[in-house]
């Protein structure tokens, strides 16, 4: 992922037109990023069920390879392989659609992340906004999922993910107001550029509220009510056998990588780290890997929420506290 | 399977090496259906995903469906009343799909073989089982044992699934 | 804004064909032999008695999505001003603030109509 | 107004007609607005169904207005197998109903033969059978731990507690050879004698639980989370538990001592030093503590059985294979982990018993879920399930 403007103007240069250089970049771009999306869910994959096994006095995959790191390829073989079950009620298309419209939007949303000062695919002048949005359409693959399926658990799963997105939109982009108020903008590379002190100290409420509903957003404990399995048995993909739950392991973790890295870009500094300027993507490694491992230690420490507590999070906590983070942000910049 | 099929058929090597590479994900990732009858669940399944033994290490996960299970664990004893479940539980796993009977009920009736108006002697006279783990309940190195064996079935059969399907 | 629409579009033609290739190479992969029982709903293994999942169901949230409609305009409003807020001051700051208040006394005043409880 | 008259309104009147048609029509369709309540069936194949529970729920929205039970799926006709067997054959059998704490079942099923034959235990025989029992209540004490921190989502807990429950289980094997279905009461005494080390490697685990118990009690009881999911929930006070017939745990957390170990005090237990724990609420968050707090006075049971000890025979002299006792009839029940469990035997003086009726906490314990749990949201009826603890075994026999 280099930045495209010197080759456009070799292209300039040499009267290519540019659209052919900047699509065929793109094209090359997507492969790329497409490739390490892959090797990123398969490494968190691994990463999960490593963890969760030290956290639980075991071994985790051992077998399967070195330490089982070929775990997840014979997943994936296995999954590919499997039979794909169309239930004789669901709806056809609906059906079809939902799991490719979970995994698309996160996929497309991790276009303008800066790993490094000028790796970005496309650096986008509204680039926050951006990457709040595109990926916030994952839900609608959630829903179409429940009501795709015709299964009750399905419905009911996808009706609390619906109502969680709901809940947690709302503070999750007001608590990114007071970093764009110090920033002075919402390109996602002017704002880590101008983080000389990390946002995390001038914004300590912003990122507690900012994380909270991260979590929320991508369904991970203690907010996983869409897929608990204790009460629906697998939530909105319990229909979903194949291929198809494949892509919804993917959204999952692909949504996980853009909170997290989301979450680095806007408080924990980006690319800024000691030493030379080629080690700021593994910076930037490093800490999202960090975020990661804080989001699976939750998850395989606390007990889960009831809905009403958290709706009651949300919007009576989080909420609040994102609007006085913004005042209070505002006062001091005022004074 | 059609054109896919051919080709490999055409060509000896790639068929092995396709047959053989699908066969490797499918014995490496065995996720079973948790599903627990009676006593031996307790002492099996729960065991067998502790801490102690640890099926994770084989790639076993535990799926709540069976829409994304590949495996039955058939622990305990089967009754009359559950009989007709069990089958509709096998008939909702995609196929490729494998069935363990665990413990001497769902072999043949066990302990309840006689006398018992309401067990059924041994599930697989309601779904095909592949492989059989005696005891009761077994302990959960047998279950493991069992694993390993349906592996070797898995690796053997395969090849010849994919020859014949169509 | 030319490249960016170029690069979007090629990023969603380039999933789009990596989920088909993905779907067309699973197809040709697996087995499928479609039984009565399999194409059943799933329900914890009954056959499906209890009717209809598609009804008229409670959902209880709809008044929350009013909310946000509400909220997701605000931040609209607001995210432009707070891209420019270094160079308002306290005026805009003010005026901000005005705006915030009578968006909270919306939530307040909803909190107290109970709107806020999950019931 | 006749017909006549009808036909002649005046078009003032008409429009005005018109109108009141026209808000009759939205009248109508609203009753179209309302919300119907979807069924949805749970088990009996579900993570959290304990077994083979099967219940369908009317949910409003996510609150259940009604649970209707279905219980019989595993019915394997105990009674039935009880009076084709002699009376130390269906021994092995007990072992296989209240699965999950096999031990208390034995007990309970040779002290009724021995008080229908009239066989004196030894007492080296009844403090291993009070060792064996407590460590039984431990166990299942941890293993419904284990499964409610499931159920409430919390993930990890699962494996320590699963982890204690093994030492226990190691200690069980090198003293029966068998992990779940140990069969080592029998009638007039227990089957084998303590293995060499054995009495230290179950000190040791004591003294290590003792302390292992307490963090694990800060990690799930005492978390945030966990307390404010639970506390207040699905409660039951104590004249609806004694209406209903509750016994054990759920019982004691409505603040009634009632434990068969006191109440009705039966082997050695009325040397033991302990107290009957008892909670105020009732609701699922007492539930839970009171078995954390079982397992710390079945702990102190344990060390002064350990200290107590006598040496001497196993098992009562002259107890022969085939025992034939008198006709009559006689009942003795022991405090399981899960309450009063009963054996009631007729015995027509012939080799096999006239008749075995079992009596089953689960049972009268399962019968309080739909009442209490009607009004919860789904997430804590599955949680309420879990507290109220029913081995499918027991329950369907």
């Amino acid at each position: 992922m280099l930045s495209s403007s010197s080759l456009l103007q070799f292209a300039s240069h040499n009267g290519m037109p540019i659209w052919v250089l900047n699509t065929s970049i793109a094209l090359i771009m997507s492969l790329v990023v497409f490739a390490l999306c892959g090797l990123g869910v398969l490494i968190l994959v691994y990463m999960e069920r490593k963890v969760a096994a030290d956290m639980q006095l075991r071994w985790g995959p051992m077998h399967v390879g070195w330490h089982g790191v070929l775990q997840l390829i014979a997943d994936s073989v296995k999954l590919l392989s499997k039979e794909d079950i169309f239930p004789r009620n669901a709806d056809r298309w609906i059906f079809r659609l939902a799991p490719v419209l979970v995994f698309l939007p996160a996929f497309i949303g991790l276009m303008v992340m800066p790993i490094g000062p000028h790796l970005v695919v496309q650096d986008l002048n509204v680039g926050l906004l951006y990457v709040l949005a595109v990926p916030a359409i994952g839900v609608a693959g959630v829903i179409m999922a429940g009501f795709g399926s015709y299964n009750k658990y399905a419905i009911l799963g996808s009706l609390r993910s619906a109502a969680q997105m709901v809940s947690y939109e709302v503070p999750r982009a007001l608590s990114i107001l007071g970093v764009v108020m110090i920033a002075g903008s919402a390109k996602l590379t002017a704002i880590v550029g101008t983080q000389h002190a990390w946002y995390i100290f001038l914004q300590p409420i912003g990122f507690v509220v900012f994380l909270v509903s991260t979590l929320a957003e991508t369904n991970r404990v203690p907010f996983d009510l869409p897929e608990t399995e204790s009460e629906l048995v697998n939530g909105y993909h319990t229909e979903y056998s194949g291929t198809r739950f494949l892509f919804f392991l993917f959204g999952e973790y692909i949504a996980l990588i853009a909170g997290s890295a989301l979450a680095v870009v806007l408080f924990l500094g980006g690319w800024h780290g000691p030493g030379p300027e080629f080690l700021a993507p593994v910076w930037f490694l490093i800490k999202m890997f960090a975020i990661i491992y804080l989001a699976m230690w939750i998850r395989w420490t606390l007990p889960r929420f009831r809905i009403d507590q958290v709706m009651d999070l949300g919007w009576k906590v989080l909420l609040p506290l994102a609007l006085l983070n913004v005042l209070i942000t505002g006062l001091i910049m005022v004074l | 399977m059609g054109i896919v099929k051919e080709q490999m058929l055409d060509n000896g090597i790639m068929l092995t090496k396709a047959g053989d590479l699908i066969n490797w994900g499918r014995k490496n990732s065995l996720w079973w259906m948790g599903f627990g009858l009676a006593c031996c669940a307790i002492d099996t399944i729960m065991m067998v995903n502790s801490a102690r033994f640890d099926a994770d290490r084989f790639g076993i996960l535990l799926r709540n469906t069976p829409r994304q299970s590949d495996l039955m664990l058939v622990a305990g004893t089967v009754t009359h009343k559950m009989a007709p479940m069990i089958k509709q539980l096998y008939e909702q796993m995609p196929d490729p799909k494998y069935v363990i009977a665990l413990g001497s009920c769902a072999i043949n009736g066990g302990p309840f073989y006689y006398d018992s108006y309401n067990v059924v002697k041994g599930v697989d006279k309601v779904i095909p089982v592949d492989v059989y783990v005696p005891g009761c309940p077994p302990r959960p190195e047998a279950v493991m044992h069992g694993i390993e064996k349906l592996k070797e079935k898995i690796m053997a059969r395969g090849q010849i699934e994919l020859l014949k399907s169509k | 804004m030319v490249s960016a629409i170029i690069y979007f579009t090629v990023f969603l033609i380039v999933g789009i064909i990596v989920v088909a290739a993905m779907l067309g190479a699973s197809k040709l992969l697996q087995t499928r032999q479609p039984t009565q029982a399999k194409l059943d709903t799933y329900e914890c293994g009954v056959p499906n008695i209890t009717g209809d999942p598609r009804i008229q169901f409670k959902i209880h949230y709809y008044i929350f999505g009013l909310l946000l409609v509400i909220f997701d305009v605000e931040m609209l409003f607001i995210f432009p001003w707070a891209v420019v807020f270094k160079s308002l001051g306290l005026f805009a700051f003010v005026e901000m603030l005005i705006f915030i208040a009578i968006l909270v006394l919306g939530l307040f005043y909803a909190w107290r109509k109970g709107v806020l409880k999950w019931v | 107004m006749s017909k006549i008259e009808e036909t002649k309104v005046s078009k003032a009147n008409l429009a005005e007609l018109e109108k009141e048609l026209a808000f009759d029509e939205t009248r109508e369709s609203e009753p179209t607005l309302k919300t119907e309540e979807l069924v949805l069936n749970f088990g009996p194949q579900h993570p959290s169904a304990h077994g083979v529970l099967r219940a369908i729920f009317n949910l409003d929205g996510e609150v259940v207005t009604k649970i209707v039970p279905y219980i019989g799926y595993l019915h394997r006709c105990f009674e039935k197998i009880a009076e084709k067997r002699t009376y130390s054959q269906f021994m092995p059998f007990t072992d296989r109903m209240d699965y999950v704490s096999s031990m208390h079942n034995g007990w309970a099923y040779a002290m009724t033969v021995e008080k229908l034959a009239d066989i004196k235990v030894p007492e080296r025989a009844e403090y291993l059978r009070v060792i064996f029992a407590e460590f039984q209540r431990i166990a299942s004490h941890l293993l419904f731990l284990a499964t409610t921190a499931t159920e409430a989502g919390a993930l990890s807990p699962f494996f320590y507690f699963f982890d204690e429950r093994e030492r226990i289980l190691w200690l069980f094997e090198r003293l029966c050879g068998a992990r779940l279905t140990y069969n080592y009461v029998r009638i007039g005494g227990v089957s084998a004698d303590l293995p060499d080390g054995w009495l230290e490697d179950a000190l040791a685990f004591i003294n290590r639980l003792e302390k292992t118990i307490l963090e694990y009690d800060k990690l799930l009881l005492g978390g945030y989370i966990f307390k404010k999911r639970m506390k207040g929930v699905a409660p039951f006070s104590a004249e609806r538990a004694l209406d209903w017939g509750i016994t054990g745990p759920p019982l004691r957390s409505t603040g009634i001592p009632y434990d068969i170990r006191r109440s009705d005090p039966y082997s050695v237990y009325p040397r033991m030093d302990f107290d009957v724990v008892i909670k105020d609420n009732g609701d699922n968050y007492d539930r839970v503590c009171i078995r954390s707090d079982e397992i710390k006075q079945s702990l102190k049971i344990l060390k002064q059985a350990i200290e107590q000890l006598p040496d001497g025979p196993i098992i009562a002299d002259g107890v022969a294979k085939d025992i034939r006792p008198p006709a009559g009839e006689a009942f003795a029940h022991v405090e399981s982990s899960r309450g009063d469990l009963g054996y009631y035997i007729v015995s027509d003086g012939s080799i096999k018993p006239y008749r075995v009726k079992i009596q089953g906490p689960s049972f009268a314990n399962l019968q309080a879920f739909p009442a209490i749990a009607e009004g919860a949201y789904l997430g804590d009826v599955v949680l309420t399930l879990g507290t109220l603890d029913p081995v499918f075994g027991e329950v369907d026999r």
